[in-house]
């Protein structure tokens, strides 16, 4: 239960400034709790400041990736390349007139916002950055992202039922049903992880994965068979829980306006935008660190770059990719949605679960990879058989809602 | 601090439970209340653990943990009940569901 | 350097860890009262997942870290979210048509039956000497342990909830699936 | 290791393969037999491979335990074990089974849920090798309530007929009765000797040590621990083995598919039973040779077999009267066992298993030839048209009537009146079973000359089954004949394989002084009964519509046998009208005693308010409207007591509690 522990390593330049900082305030003969807080502060601080600017360059740089994809520029007027995008992005959404309907629950409706800000943030707490670079060396600290997450539901509930609206009810019951569907492969193949590794605390984790086989190949977890489909369908869990394409369903404009978000405008249609982002980046970081080897470094000699440049860069990969499958794929139907979640993601984890058991309990050698590899191979090709058989192309069947 | 203070907070959040749960009209504000016992019981573990002779046995932990797991199973069904209850006399009252009355 | 911020850290949470406990608990109180009270279901359901939050903190604060993150997992996340979707699913013929909160027997009754309760809890409480236990040093629970204990000793009790789930799961399901012949 | 990891091989691989099949399509028919005779194939050769182990090693008692739980200082340890009793049961289980898959490929051909039906074939078959290769009790336990749920699915395979839907409730729910004794005694098994596993060094239940404490240990009137445990565990055994009062399901059963009657009857469940006792025999034989555990089994096995020989008399039905020759049998085992000797016991259920699957088989055959006719009075002449069926059955015919020297029941059932006649207590189960031996006879020949002889009185066309069929037919009635050659006395071998010592050929043993005059005596029973049911049914022919001759002859008591003494109709006037009733009672007592307390405490403050009432009229007319309104306030309060409202109760229970902490308040400090 140590959420400001903070201990140094000499290369680590971040850890090492901060250290040099209160020991110098304290030569200066400020009280040891006040130390605690500027501590507690500087590294808040530090995470908030990264994680904006890092929102500010992927709205944009979204944009422009999605504008390249479609075969048009996308924003380049405002500063060098459009950079300076977010900015202009930023000011317009604080000067625009903050609505709030009539009807609306007045009280709900404006904590929404907040509500959803505040576990997108804490969740950030328990990530390694790099070496020996955890805000809160937390004992159970997946635990800890998930329960925290787990606030982001309450928060699309209050916004879409707060604003009186039927298209936000409508919407954020979708999204309520996705995310709780969807958390429980992703929970699920969290667990993977943490039952191969012996431990719920992320650095243990990631320390797990640190070695290489034959001197070169790194020893991440999705370079295993059970680790690998645990990561894809972590990964597919991580859109849907973030609602991103194809998964986007509660904000999808064609049938709901715009979801849960109908009802709100200006700053705290920005809150809402943000806290989407840094979700996204904050469970692109655990999926860093729970399948590719979080702070690692790929290869032996590249220990010399800086252990958080290679965190950061494999969530920029994890990002990349995800805007990648919204340029790509299509947005699905609801009830394929669930039936995939229920039919397909659950029993596929529950296999990847029972490959890393045997994985673990045929010895982690050969022997172990051929089992795993036919423990979720099989489940695979079977289910897999059965939903291409049932979404093979045949006549157009038409569907009436009821 | 003393274990007195906590086995008060957590009588008087039974006490609140018990009260939603004797008192209100709607079936899931009854579960509501019913919840709120639970978690008071289950802060009852975790006080009485936390003030134990023997905390490293985490007996009041493990309790806690099973009594979270049973909640959970309880409100899914009485939910469930619910649903089904409102959709057969369209209420989700607790004075409405008198069919079994003699 | 590292001594010195571990030390720092020990400090700083000897320091607050009541105020932890108390605010917390205050807030959970609150907000419980506000659930068992407000007339809008929506209104104490939110309340309500705000009293677990403020408990599963109280937990973490009195060192039952696991069991504190499993709260808020299990409440929040999921008992909380289908408190909310039945409500929304028996929402028309209640929520705007209620003439009362209360139930056909009237408030007076149950509030007294739970003041008298109150009372009596409190009584017993504030006379018993177990109850003036002076606070131990705060003892671990590390979740390798517990995840010991739980494949260990208590591994008939797990088995047992796990069945308790599966059948509450599936009872679930067949509870609230659709007649088919209405 | 490796020889436990085959050991464990053999309930596995039919477990597997039923996993398997249960995930294909209905489509898939011949991968899904495939599959389940490969695998049931393959254990039977390894079944063989221990058969021969435990041959060759002498006297052979191998171990595997694993620990399945542990809980606090508690463990629950499961195993696997290797003896003479469990390989020789394990052979004849795979072997028979095997044949009844092959047999069933033709015969459930036509089915449209052949890939079901196959699926759950293999999971009794798996369930059934799990309890005979058992070292431990609860593992036994496990895999006996998975036979029984094997047989509920497979005697409701054809749940559409409600016939065969109520038989498989019947099944499952007569034998669950048992299954609650054998459960205690389970549970008193482990609380009397800490352990459930059977051989453990030393340790186990059904070694010294745990025995002796057992049998000194006196529980309830008189009764030694041992006495009580082994009769709470014959009480499962004689649900699974259709004993005497349980029996009921066994003849019902028949609703199931043909090879599904044969499975049951031979290889699978109703030897579950035997095969139980004869394991736990230790803990039955505890306190004694002639142990009151052990006369409970000889009294109800000697009653079992003359009683159920009785109701085969009068059926009519082919299957039905080969099910209760089935009971009849069983009776006869259990009989051999309570006088003490399992080898008679094991002898006779294996011999019996071969005979009675030819039966079943044959039976199957004649009624797939007749076009699922299954009353004997239309049949008849059949040997003409089905000469290999009715070579075939005439030999498993033979041996279950124990006709002379070349056929398996003759020297079985002797070695079982040999015993019989030798037991201390009382010669009456003796001359029960001798009795008993006479009828089989009699109802065999009876059902011969019914199905076999004169002229076919049916309307369809009868025809010769397919060779899949009737090959399994050929090799179960060779061994029907050849395993006589092991059950003489002259060559004792299974006596000498059960307990481990070598076998000498000892032609001498024929013609000692006892052995003759039982073998003269059961020779004279078998004469005795073929002949007469010869002057009964063989010298004129028979017809369709007259009644049977036996029932011209004494009417009502032929119509009790035809009735099965009516113990059906006894059940559901006892046990099923008791549990009615008691519904009823409680109803009434419900409406009448709780309710009416509740209306006597509304009356009365419904008085009271209509006394503050009349107060308030006559004396205090003005100014106290309110008090009286109180008063009434308080009459209304006690009369929602009867509301039907939740909270009211949950009201009244949160009050209770409050007086009870004021009570114990007011007491303790």
């Amino acid at each position: 239960m140590n959420f400001f522990a903070l201990p140094v390593h000499f290369v680590q330049a971040p850890n090492e400034l901060k250290a040099w900082f209160l020991s110098l305030l304290a030569s200066f003969g400020v009280p040891a709790w006040l130390l605690v807080v500027i501590s507690a502060v500087l590294v808040i601080g530090t995470i908030i400041g990264v994680f904006l600017v890092l929102f500010a360059l992927t709205s944009v740089l979204e944009r422009k990736i999605l504008a390249r994809v479609q075969n048009r520029y996308g924003p380049n007027r405002v500063g060098p390349c459009g950079l300076f995008q977010p900015v202009a992005d930023g000011i317009k959404m604080i000067t625009k007139e903050d609505l709030v309907p009539r009807s609306a629950d007045k009280i709900v409706h404006f904590l929404a916002p907040v509500v959803m800000m505040v576990p997108a943030l804490m969740v950030l707490a328990i990530l390694p950055y790099g070496r020996d670079m955890v805000p809160a060396e937390l004992d159970a600290g997946i635990l800890y992202f998930f329960a925290v997450g787990a606030g982001t539901e309450v928060a699309v509930f209050m916004a879409g039922w707060g604003s009186n609206n039927k298209y936000s009810v409508l919407g954020a019951m979708r999204a309520i049903a996705q995310m709780v569907s969807y958390e429980l492969p992703l929970i699920i193949s969290a667990v993977v992880v943490a039952m191969v590794t012996g431990s719920l605390a992320p650095s243990a984790i990631v320390t797990a994965q640190g070695d290489f086989a034959f001197g070169f190949f790194p020893g991440w977890y999705v370079f295993t068979p059970w680790g690998f489909v645990a990561c894809l369908l972590f990964y597919i869990a991580a859109l849907a829980e973030s609602n991103r394409c194809p998964f986007d369903l509660p904000e999808g404009e064609s049938e709901l306006v715009a979801g849960h978000l109908t009802e709100y405008s200006g700053f705290k249609y920005a809150t809402f935008f943000m806290a989407e982002y840094v979700g996204m980046f904050a469970i692109c970081g655990l999926l860093v660190t729970l399948f590719l080897g979080g702070w690692q470094a790929p290869l032996p000699f590249l220990t010399i770059v800086p252990s958080w440049c290679w965190f950061f860069g494999k969530v920029a990969f994890v990002a990349f990719t995800m805007i990648w499958v919204r340029a790509t794929l299509p947005r699905m139907r609801i009830d394929h949605l669930m039936t995939f979640a229920w039919k397909f993601m659950l029993p596929m984890s529950f296999a990847a679960f029972l490959a890393a058991a045997c994985w673990h309990y045929a010895g982690r050698g050969p022997l172990a990879w051929a089992l795993s590899a036919v423990i979720v191979g099989v489940p695979y090709l079977v289910l897999g058989n059965h939903f291409t058989a049932r979404f093979s192309v045949t006549n157009r069947r038409y569907q009436f809602s009821e | 601090m003393t274990l007195q203070i906590l086995l008060a907070v957590s009588a008087v959040l039974f006490a609140f439970g018990l009260v939603a749960a004797l008192t209100r009209r709607n079936a899931i504000m009854v579960l509501i209340g019913i919840e709120l016992m639970m978690g008071a019981g289950n802060l009852n573990f975790i006080a009485f653990w936390r003030f134990s002779a023997h905390p490293e046995a985490l007996t009041g932990i493990l309790f806690a943990i099973f009594s979270i797991a049973v909640a959970a199973a309880e409100a899914a069904v009485g939910l469930a009940i619910i649903i089904l209850v409102h959709r057969r006399i369209k209420s989700a009252n607790v004075d409405d569901a008198n069919q079994l009355k003699g | 350097m590292n001594e010195f911020l571990q030390r720092l850290n020990a400090l700083s949470w000897d320091a607050c860890s009541q105020w932890l406990v108390l605010i917390p608990s205050g807030v959970m109180l609150l907000a419980a009262a506000a659930a068992a009270a407000l007339r809008n279901l929506i209104h104490a359901a939110l309340c309500l997942t705000l009293s677990f939050i403020a408990l599963g903190i109280v937990f973490i604060a009195l060192g039952a870290e696991f069991v504190g993150l499993v709260q808020l997992l299990v409440y929040v996340g999921a008992v909380a979210m289908l408190i909310v979707f039945a409500i929304l699913l028996t929402r028309p013929s209640d929520l705007a048509g209620a003439k009362s909160p209360f139930a056909g027997l009237g408030p007076v009754g149950g509030i007294l039956t739970g003041a008298g309760l109150l009372v009596a809890l409190l009584a017993f409480i504030f006379s018993s000497p177990v109850a003036k236990t002076a606070l131990p040093p705060a003892p671990v629970a590390p979740v390798a342990k517990i995840g010991e204990l739980l494949m260990g000793s208590y591994i008939v009790p797990l088995q047992v909830v796990g069945v308790l789930l599966t059948a509450a799961l599936i009872g679930a399901a067949v509870l609230a699936m659709e007649d088919k012949q209405p | 290791m490796h020889l436990a990891l085959l050991i464990a091989l053999v309930p596995l691989l039919p477990l597997l393969a039923a996993g398997l099949t249960s995930l294909l399509r209905r489509e898939q028919r011949v991968f899904a037999s495939t599959l389940v005779i490969a695998a049931q194939s393959v254990s039977t050769i390894i079944a063989l491979g221990a058969f021969l182990i435990t041959l060759r090693h002498g006297f052979v008692r191998e171990t595997f335990d694993f620990t399945w739980l542990t809980f606090g200082t508690a463990n629950l340890q499961l195993g696997l074990l290797l003896d003479p009793l469990g390989a020789g049961m394990a052979l004849m289980v795979t072997f028979v089974s095997l044949l009844i898959f092959i047999y069933s490929h033709g015969y459930m051909k036509e089915d449209r849920n052949y890939t079901r039906f196959f699926c759950f074939l293999s999971l009794f078959s798996a369930a059934m090798l799990g309890v005979v290769l058992s070292n431990s009790l609860l593992l036994t336990f496990i895999c006996w309530e998975l036979v029984g749920l094997a047989s509920y699915l497979l005697i409701g395979f054809w749940f559409h007929k409600p016939s065969a839907a109520a038989a498989a409730k019947k099944a499952f729910i007569t034998t669950r009765v048992g299954d609650m004794g054998f459960l205690l005694g389970m549970l008193w098994l482990y609380s009397a000797s800490g352990t459930l596993l059977f051989y453990d060094n030393g340790a186990g239940c059904l070694e010294g040590a745990a025995l002796t404490a057992m049998a000194t240990k006196t529980a309830c009137v008189g009764l030694a621990v041992s006495n009580c445990i082994a009769l709470l565990i014959f009480c499962g055994a004689a649900g699974k083995s259709g004993q005497f009062p349980l029996h009921v399901w066994l003849p019902d059963a028949m609703e199931g598919p043909t090879p599904v009657s044969a499975l049951i009857h031979a290889a699978t469940m109703v030897a579950a039973g035997v095969f139980l006792v004869a394991r736990v025999f230790p803990i039955f034989s505890a306190a004694g040779e002639t142990s009151v555990a052990l006369q409970t089994v000889a009294w109800i096995g000697a009653f079992t077999a003359l009683f159920a020989a009785l109701i085969a008399v009068a059926q009519t039905d082919i299957k039905r009267i080969l099910a209760y020759s089935t009971v009849s049998q069983l009776g006869f085992m259990m009989l051999a066992l309570g006088v003490g000797s399992v080898t008679a016991a094991m002898v006779h259920l294996i011999a019996h298993a071969f005979f009675k699957a030819l039966l079943f088989m044959g039976a199957g055959s004649v009624i797939h030839g007749v076009h699922e006719e299954q009353d004997i009075r239309n049949m008849g002449g059949i040997r003409k048209y089905m000469p290999v069926t009715f070579v075939t059955y005439a030999i498993g015919m033979m041996a279950l009537c124990g006709v002379p020297f070349f056929f398996s029941g003759f020297w079985s059932k002797d070695a079982i009146l040999h015993e019989a006649h030798g037991w201390p207590v009382s010669h009456w189960p003796f001359i029960m079973a001798a009795a008993a031996a006479c009828l089989t006879a009699f109802y065999m020949t009876r059902q011969m000359f019914y199905v076999f002889f004169g002229k076919y009185r049916g309307h369809a066309h009868p025809h010769e089954s397919p060779a899949v069929m009737t090959v399994p037919l050929m090799i179960l009635a060779a061994f029907a004949v050849l395993l006589s050659i092991p059950a003489t006395p002259a060559w004792p071998w299974f006596e000498g394989y059960g307990k481990g010592h070598p076998v000498t050929l000892a032609f001498e043993k024929l013609v000692e002084h006892d052995f003759l005059s039982i073998a003269g005596l059961s020779i004279l029973i078998v004469t005795l009964g073929i002949g007469i049911a010869w002057m009964i049914y063989g010298r004129r022919p028979l017809s369709a519509t007259a009644p049977d001759p036996l029932e011209s002859f004494w009417a009502p008591g032929f119509k009790t046998l035809a009735n099965r003494f009516y113990v059906d109709e006894l059940y559901n006037a006892t046990v099923v009208r008791a549990l009615a009733g008691l519904g009823v009672l409680f109803a009434w007592f419900d409406r009448r005693i709780l309710a009416g307390a509740i209306r006597a405490a509304a009356g009365i403050s419904v008085t009271f308010s209509k006394l503050g009432d009349l107060f308030e009229k006559f004396t205090l007319n003005l100014g106290f409207d309110s008090s009286c309104g109180g008063l009434r306030d308080c009459g209304s309060l006690f009369s929602e007591w009867e509301s039907g409202r939740v909270q009211g109760y949950l009201r009244f229970l949160g009050v209770g509690v409050v007086v009870l902490l004021a009570i114990i308040g007011w007491l303790f400090t």
